[in-house]
């Protein structure tokens, strides 16, 4: 059993590393008070820009120019729904499908070229511990970053002012507002910090995990990324066992059909998506813990006079 | 940052000339993609929005792809202003297509006039169901319908695949995954002779007005928009949050469905893997361009359609790449809700009016 | 003259390095062939929906006089528009409707499938074998029985394990599979998917891979083995010519090696030259018409016989085949 | 008590021309004002007549189209709170500005510069609060505060910053009159250290109580300055409304008392963590009376009135309406008995803001047969009672197709207090029913609830403001931590002995 289960904890991270940045991302926009449903549109725009990037300049230099990229296809939806006030729904699936159509087009200089891809790095010491060493530390850098990228954004949110001050304006944006904290612009660096996180979610699919750039390769993880957020009720950690147990569902009944599980492969393949609604009730009826952590002012436009 | 102040009463200018003042930004963006790809914009647009119109078949093509945008759309909006955002009627679409073709697999070789009446209420009932666990999820467990809906879209897509590589799987059909062709009597009969618009169409004739009448003059709508607009002024007027929740998912549900059966009993004729080329997202897009109201969205519906269909038309005439369709879909969300909020809206006085305030205060 | 006008409908993008993309490597070897004397036209990204109808009704009007549809789920479409354009050649790549001008074209893609199945078998230390599904059509079923007696007849103990993807398409989901497929054992893999994701990460972790429909080695120079490489050109050239002579005829093309539309290609540094040998000497036999992968005694894997010894299965067998040969896990989803 | 300082020294602070316009009103109208050091500054006026928008103004929170700031003599820019706030500037906001689900101590920091350190801000926030007199435990959640425990976080928050200047926008509106008390102690010892004190209010006793000079606005301008030492309630009354305050007539009822609302042992569960429970509240309202419910929001006024509403669902035997059990009755059914309910917040719920008033006349008066047929509505009936509530109670506003947003506090108040009295109820329960309207709208309103009452109608109010519930009530009752005291009636008790209770104290009223 447990040599079966090295190889699926150690893949469920690599799998997973897309919706952790991305979900980071979003958890950060949302606690700011925005919810970017365009998440799904910004990764594809990092994976091209990322798979341009890389090109020219390595899997780093690729995942810098993810970032840029998903921060700017953030940028009309935080200009729509901040500074114009538009629904925040409808805003992000009109950055989701222009995503689809930018990324596509942009993209089609890139087809039918490769990159070299990315070696794990073994953390020497760490990767020979048993069991443990083999799933956790014999990844690429990527999934390294994005454990660094969790631990800031726990510590960042718990412990720091800016932590306090993302919290206070996602719950009353007006009292912030009258204690004198810009609310927009704050929203819009956390918009932006989203897109970023999800520029370098998308970046790490077409320039590390499939090191190639095709058309809608991110195939809905943004919208798996959306959903972790709300299972993980605004918790950093929760996220990351969300993104861990979802990747690894997938992966899982991928093993599963190779081990001859007499299941109909569509119906395992449906697994991880009904395990999450059934997480999300479970999560959803302890009213307790949604009120203390759902920011008050989810998805409500701020417009002050 | 902040442009905007809130205007006392809405403006009536602003709600048509925004749609208006979108379209023509596009237009205006979509100019400068084609100059960007060297190739003339007005040939552009005259095979973007013309061409794919110069024909009786182009018109069919037309109401056949935006009849089902707009049936979708309605129930959509209705679940908008409720601010109930099901954004999973592409599930509902295929539950719908699967209840319908149940009925049509089920009744293969039979020939009666009820078949197809039964098909679309079967295909009712499977989107409505499909709509009806996510409004289960939301009023008895407060699981967000966003969320069940977009889950409960891959659960249906696999079931439906599912189904027809196995149990429906056509016998004769070369073991491919899709169902029997459906019989006469299990489809909708073509208007007109050559032309793929089918009868299904006179479904959603029917159902705008029914649906304007509705949202106009129904007491569930007014109750539906007060809850949108105000939930705790629903509350306090008596109007139920979870019937409105259970209506709009419903209902939308129900929509979708219906667009599922014709779509299966119409220009498709079988269950296959790929039944809805996406309708059901493209419908969320065609309730917020119509903003939400019922003729705003057939007008929605069309010019959805049409961008589709200039789409393909420009990839066939100028080998424009497919991803144009959706980058104008896109942008034009993003300028028709830009331009929206100034019917709400409108931009801050600038400092400049208030200093010469000021000037005149001291004479 | 006014060139001929040749249309080609395509159910990904071009730039998908498998199924579209050997198309279009079609498609250009027409342009190459014909020059200005005939003119393409492809659309991409047409979904097998209702939609499908449209655009090669759109092509057919706009006056392309031979359309080629390259996915099975254009049948019907195919089927109905051909009625309304009698003289219009329509040419629909993996089904089986024909009509007066409705033609259908294949190619044996079981026989590269069988040579890289050879060099397979040849390579793998483990004797466990890899393939990542797509969907579960005959096609696909087809190649990984191929795959298997080929293996087989190097070495009987082969056995090949296969992961659905449920999709023709999806890069993470389908290095996922292999990455499955290698950890439960299988050091040399194949895919029946479009992205040359398998490829990738059979390099990454050092076992072995194959080159799909077109030479993935670009993605993976160490991990491919070789490539099954398909030829459209072959038949595209010869049925354009055809109906630029006005001989076109309804046609059932199923071209393979013979035909020069199949071959096993793009042999890698790992490749030892004797399993180079014993592939294209394969190959060579398959051309001269002395090989037949699915000839008996051939059982399936519940050990029901398929094809009695001396026989080889015919292609309308061949054509819906439902079954797992001998020495594939498991059985094939219902 | 400091000695107030010399007119001749520089001022704290000196407002010059001050003028803000909003889309349709002047809420400064070319302002000046000056506050020595160590003063205590009352700024008066009715609802709407400026003086908040003013205070937002010197705290930097709104910026003013024209006219100077001068701050210690020296000519200021006030960009933001911020900026404010480092000039020395502190503010306790009218409507309080806390974030409920953190700490006090996170919502002070929030309000502080320097190292961010929540530890050794605690210990600072427990000594300046022990100095005043103003108890806090800074771990605790503010949602879990009550309403005077959160003005205490506010005014902490601003004494950590050793502010110059303190402003407080009506902060005795939500306190008890022994809290007010407290309060005021705070404030002198503070203006003794040399803190200048901005107090805005329109109550006209507590400055006279307190201040030592007072600018009397009216209608964005100010319309006088005076000691309010010198004054009398009633010359303050005119300076502020340019007349006399107007008073209720109350007239006996002489019809027939029978019981119209009863609550019997009503209780009610909260599993909202921000909310309170309701224990045991047993009640009857008889026809012709006004019972007055005191208490400070957040005591369980929301629960009660939602419980009555018919908004929450509670055990059936609970909640009686002439005698039949209606606990388990919708909003709806219990209007169909003959009750109606004008709640607190006006926009939002009482209305919809972005509907029209005829759209809004719907939203109670649907349950009219001649409004709703087959479950369709008519809208041309309702723009006609619409049109009719409006000419009948005087609404000001651009007749039945305005927007409920765009009518003033208390015109909406108005209109919805119309709206439901031409449903012609039994039962008329109307919470805060003057907050935030200005004096004149106040007046009326609080007239027609009494005639409304003397025609035969039980009327239930619930009011932070004791002076109001004193004015109309014939019996008055407190909520105080989601228990109801007994009633009585208002010539049995007194503002004191109701404030004990309001602050919890479970003395018997009597
Ligand atoms: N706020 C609510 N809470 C609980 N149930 C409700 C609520 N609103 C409506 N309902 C349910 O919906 C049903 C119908 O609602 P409706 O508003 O029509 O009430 P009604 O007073 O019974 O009927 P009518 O409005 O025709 O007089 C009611 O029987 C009730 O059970
Ligand atoms: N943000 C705003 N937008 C538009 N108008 C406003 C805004 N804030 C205040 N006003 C208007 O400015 C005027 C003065 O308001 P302000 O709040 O300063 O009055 P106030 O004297 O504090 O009254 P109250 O006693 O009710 O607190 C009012 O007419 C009010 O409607
Ligand atoms: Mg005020
Ligand atoms: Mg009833």
């Amino acid at each position: 059993m447990i040599e079966h289960l090295i190889p699926i904890l150690a893949v469920t991270l690599a799998a997973a590393t897309p919706l952790v940045f991305a979900g980071l991302g979003e958890l950060v926009t949302e606690k700011s008070g925005v919810i970017n449903l365009g998440v799904e549109g910004m990764m594809l725009i990092g994976a091209v820009a990322g798979f341009a990037g890389a090109l020219q300049w390595g899997v780093f230099g690729g995942l810098i120019c993810g970032a840029l990229g998903g921060m700017l296809a953030s940028l009309p939806f935080a200009f729509l729904t901040l500074s114009l006030g538009t629904n925040q729904s409808a805003t992000g699936l009109a950055l989701t499908i222009f995503g689809i159509g930018l990324s596509a087009f942009i993209g089609q200089f890139f087809v039918s070229q490769g990159l070299p891809g990315l070696q794990p790095l073994r953390i020497p010491l760490l990767a020979s511990i048993p069991f443990l060493g083999p799933i956790l530390f014999t990844q690429t850098f990527v999934v390294y970053l994005s454990w660094l990228a969790f631990a800031i954004v726990a510590w960042v949110l718990a412990r720091t002012r800016w932590g306090l001050i993302l919290r206070a304006v996602g719950e009353s944006p007006d009292a912030a507002h009258a204690i004198g904290y810009p609310v927009i612009r704050i929203r819009y660096l956390a918009t932006l910090f989203g897109g970023a996180m999800s520029g370098i979610g998308g970046a790490y699919l077409s320039t590390v995990y499939t090191p190639l750039w095709v058309q809608n390769m991110t195939a809905g993880r943004g919208w798996i990324a959306v959903a972790l957020v709300v299972f993980a009720t605004w918790k950093p950690g929760r996220l990351m066992f969300g993104a861990y147990l979802f990747g690894g569902m997938t992966i899982l009944q991928l093993h599963a059909q190779g081990l001859g599980i007499a299941l109909p492969s569509q119906l395992l393949a449906a697994v991880p998506y009904v395990a999450t609604i059934l997480v999300l009730v479970l999560i959803s009826r302890d009213r307790k813990l949604l009120q203390q952590n759902l920011p008050a002012s989810l998805g409500k436009p701020f417009i002050s006079n | 940052m902040q442009l905007l102040e809130t205007r006392p009463n809405p403006s009536r200018v602003m709600r048509w000339a925004a749609p208006a003042l979108a379209i023509l930004l596009t237009l205006l963006a979509a100019a400068l993609i084609f100059a960007m790809l060297g190739k003339p914009p007005l040939n552009a647009f005259h095979v973007f929005f013309i061409e794919p119109l110069e024909t009786a078949n182009g018109w069919s093509e037309l109401a056949l792809k935006a009849a089902p945008l707009i049936l979708i759309a309605q129930g959509l909006a209705l679940g908008f202003r409720a601010r109930v955002y099901n954004i999973g009627a592409e599930g509902q679409l295929l539950m719908g297509a699967v209840f319908a073709s149940g009925v049509a697999i089920w009744t293969d070789g039979i020939e009666s006039a009820w078949i197809l009446p039964a098909m679309v209420i079967a295909g009712a009932v499977g989107g409505g169901l499909w709509g009806a666990l996510p409004a289960l999820l939301r009023t008895r467990f407060r699981a967000q319908e966003t969320l069940t809906t977009l889950m409960l879209t891959y659960v249906a897509t696999y079931f439906l695949s599912w189904l027809v590589s196995g149990p429906w799987r056509d016998p004769g059909g070369s073991n491919f995954p899709q169902s029997i062709l459906f019989s006469d009597s299990a489809m909708f009969a073509p208007i007109f002779e050559g032309l793929r618009i089918n009868s299904s169409i006179w479904i959603t004739v029917v159902a705008v007005p029914l649906f304007w009448l509705f949202v106009s003059r129904s007491f569930a709508a007014y109750q539906i928009a007060v809850g949108g607009e105000a939930a705790a002024a629903a509350r306090y007027a008596g109007f139920s949050a979870e019937r409105t929740v259970w209506l709009s998912l419903v209902v939308s549900g129900a929509a979708a469905g219906i667009a599922g059966a014709a779509e299966a009993a119409g220009p498709v004729g079988q269950l296959t893997l790929s039944l809805s080329p996406g309708y059901g997202y493209a419908a969320i897009i065609v309730a917020w361009v119509g903003r939400l109201h019922p003729v705003g969205i057939v007008l929605a519906g069309l010019l959805m359609a049409l961008i589709y269909l200039g789409g393909e038309s420009a990839q066939v005439s100028m080998q424009l790449p497919a991803a144009i369709s959706w980058l104008f879909q896109g942008m034009l969300l993003f300028f028709l809700l830009g331009a929206d909020t100034f019917v709400d809206y409108r931009l801050k006085r600038r400092r400049v009016e208030t200093a010469a305030a000021r000037g005149a205060n001291g004479a | 003259a006014e060139p001929l006008k040749a249309g080609f409908l395509y159910i990904g993008p071009t730039g998908d390095h498998g199924w579209t993309y050997s198309h279009d490597v079609g498609r250009k070897a027409v342009e190459a062939k014909f020059g200005n004397a005939v003119q393409t036209t492809f659309v991409e990204n047409v979904p097998e929906t209702a939609d499908a109808e449209r655009v090669i009704r759109d092509l057919a009007t706009k006056g392309h006089k031979i359309i080629f549809a390259t996915s099975f789920g254009y049948m019907n479409a195919m089927d109905k528009v051909s009625r309304q354009f009698p003289k219009t050649v329509f040419m629909h790549a993996t089904g089986y409707k024909t009509s007066k001008n409705l033609g259908i074209y294949d190619v044996r893609t079981y026989e590269g499938a069988y040579m890289l199945g050879v060099v397979a078998g040849k390579m793998s230390k483990t004797g466990k074998l890899g393939v990542v599904g797509s969907i579960a059509i005959p096609e696909v079923v087809r190649n990984i029985n191929a795959f298997t007696i080929g293996a087989r007849s190097v070495n009987p103990k082969a056995t090949t394990r296969v992961i659905w993807v449920n999709g023709w398409f999806d890069p993470g989901k389908e290095r996922e599979a292999a990455l499955a497929l290698i950890s439960q054992g299988a050091d040399v893999l194949m895919q029946n998917t479009d992205s040359p994701a398998v490829v990738q990460t059979a390099q990454e972790k050092g076992v072995y891979a194959f080159g799909w429909d077109s030479d993935m080695s670009k993605f993976g120079a160490k991990a491919q083995l070789a490539a099954s490489v398909l030829n459209w050109g072959v038949i595209y050239n010869e049925q354009i010519e055809k109906v630029q002579k006005g001989s076109w005829k309804t046609t059932d093309i199923w071209y393979g090696v013979k035909e020069g539309a199949v071959n096993i290609d793009g042999f890698g540094p790992s490749t030892p030259a004797d399993a180079k040998k014993l592939a294209e000497e394969r190959r060579d036999a398959i051309k001269a018409g002395t090989l037949h992968p699915f000839t008996g005694p051939l059982k399936d894997n519940t050990g029901k016989e398929l094809v009695p010894a001396g026989k080889t299965m015919a292609d309308a067998d061949l054509r819906k085949m439902t079954v797992y040969v001998e020495g594939v896990e498991g059985s094939v989803p219902k | 008590m400091s000695v107030r300082s010399s007119r001749n020294s520089t001022p704290r602070l000196e407002l010059c021309h001050i003028t803000k316009r909003y889309p349709g009103v002047v809420a400064n109208d070319d302002v000046s004002l000056v506050v020595q050091p160590g003063e205590i500054h009352a700024v008066l006026g009715e609802n709407g007549a400026g003086k908040s928008t003013l205070m937002k103004i010197i705290y930097g929170a709104v910026h003013a189209d024209a006219g100077q700031i001068m701050w210690n003599g020296r000519e200021v820019s006030i960009a933001n709170p911020a900026a404010a706030r480092h000039l020395g500037i502190g503010m306790v906001f009218q409507h309080f500005q806390l974030f409920e689900t953190l700490t006090v101590v996170e919502n002070i920091a929030l309000a502080l510069e320097g190292e961010f350190d929540l530890k050794t801000l605690a210990s600072r926030v427990t000594s300046v609060s022990e100095k005043y007199g103003l108890t806090l435990d800074p771990q605790r959640m503010v949602h879990s505060l009550s309403v005077g425990e959160r003005q205490r976080v506010e005014i902490v928050r601003c004494l950590l910053q050793n502010p110059q200047l303190l402003i407080l926008d009506e902060p005795t509106s939500v306190l008890t009159p022994q809290a007010v008390r407290r309060l005021f102690e705070t404030l002198r010892q503070l203006a003794s250290e040399g803190v200048s004190i901005l107090y805005i209010s329109h109550k006209l006793n507590e400055i006279q109580d307190l201040c030592h000079h007072a600018t009397v606005m009216q209608g964005g301008r100010v319309t006088g300055e005076t000691d309010p030492r010198n004054e009398t309630s009633a010359s303050l009354a005119r300076m502020m409304i340019g007349r006399e305050l107007p008073v209720c007539s109350v007239e006996p009822y002489t019809g027939e008392v029978r019981p119209v609302l009863e609550l019997k042992g009503l209780n009610y569960r909260n599993d909202d963590p921000f909310g309170t429970s309701l224990e045991a509240i047993n009640l009857t309202v008889n026809r012709g009376e006004v019972l007055g419910i005191a208490g400070i929001s957040g005591n369980g006024q929301a629960e009660l009135l939602a419980a009555l509403s018919g908004e929450l669902l509670v055990d059936s035997a609970s909640v009686l309406i002439e005698g039949a059990q209606v606990g388990h009755l919708h909003a709806g059914q219990r209007r169909d008995l003959g009750l109606a309910f004008v709640p607190e917040e006006r926009l939002g719920r009482g209305a919809v803001p972005a509907m029209s008033l005829a759209e809004n006349f719907m939203l109670t008066a649907h349950r009219d047969p001649q409004l709703r047929r087959h479950g369709l509505l008519s809208f041309a009936r309702a723009r006609e009672l619409a049109a009719r509530c409006i000419e009948r109670f005087d609404v000001r506003c651009n007749g039945v197709k305005a927007a409920a947003r765009s009518l003033s506090g208390g015109n909406l108040q108005k209109f919805i207090v119309g709206r439901e009295i031409m449903q012609a109820p039994r039962l008329m329960i109307v919470a805060q029913p003057t907050w935030g309207v200005d004096v004149g709208a106040a007046a009326f309103l609080r007239q027609t609830l009494l005639d409304l009452s003397r025609s035969g109608v039980a009327v239930l109010v619930i009011s932070e403001e004791l002076e109001e519930l004193f004015e109309i009530s014939d019996r008055i009752a407190v909520l105080a931590g989601g228990k109801l005291s007994q009633p009585v009636p208002i010539e049995e008790t007194d503002a004191e002995r109701i404030g004990l209770l309001m602050s919890g104290v479970q003395a018997q009223a009597a």
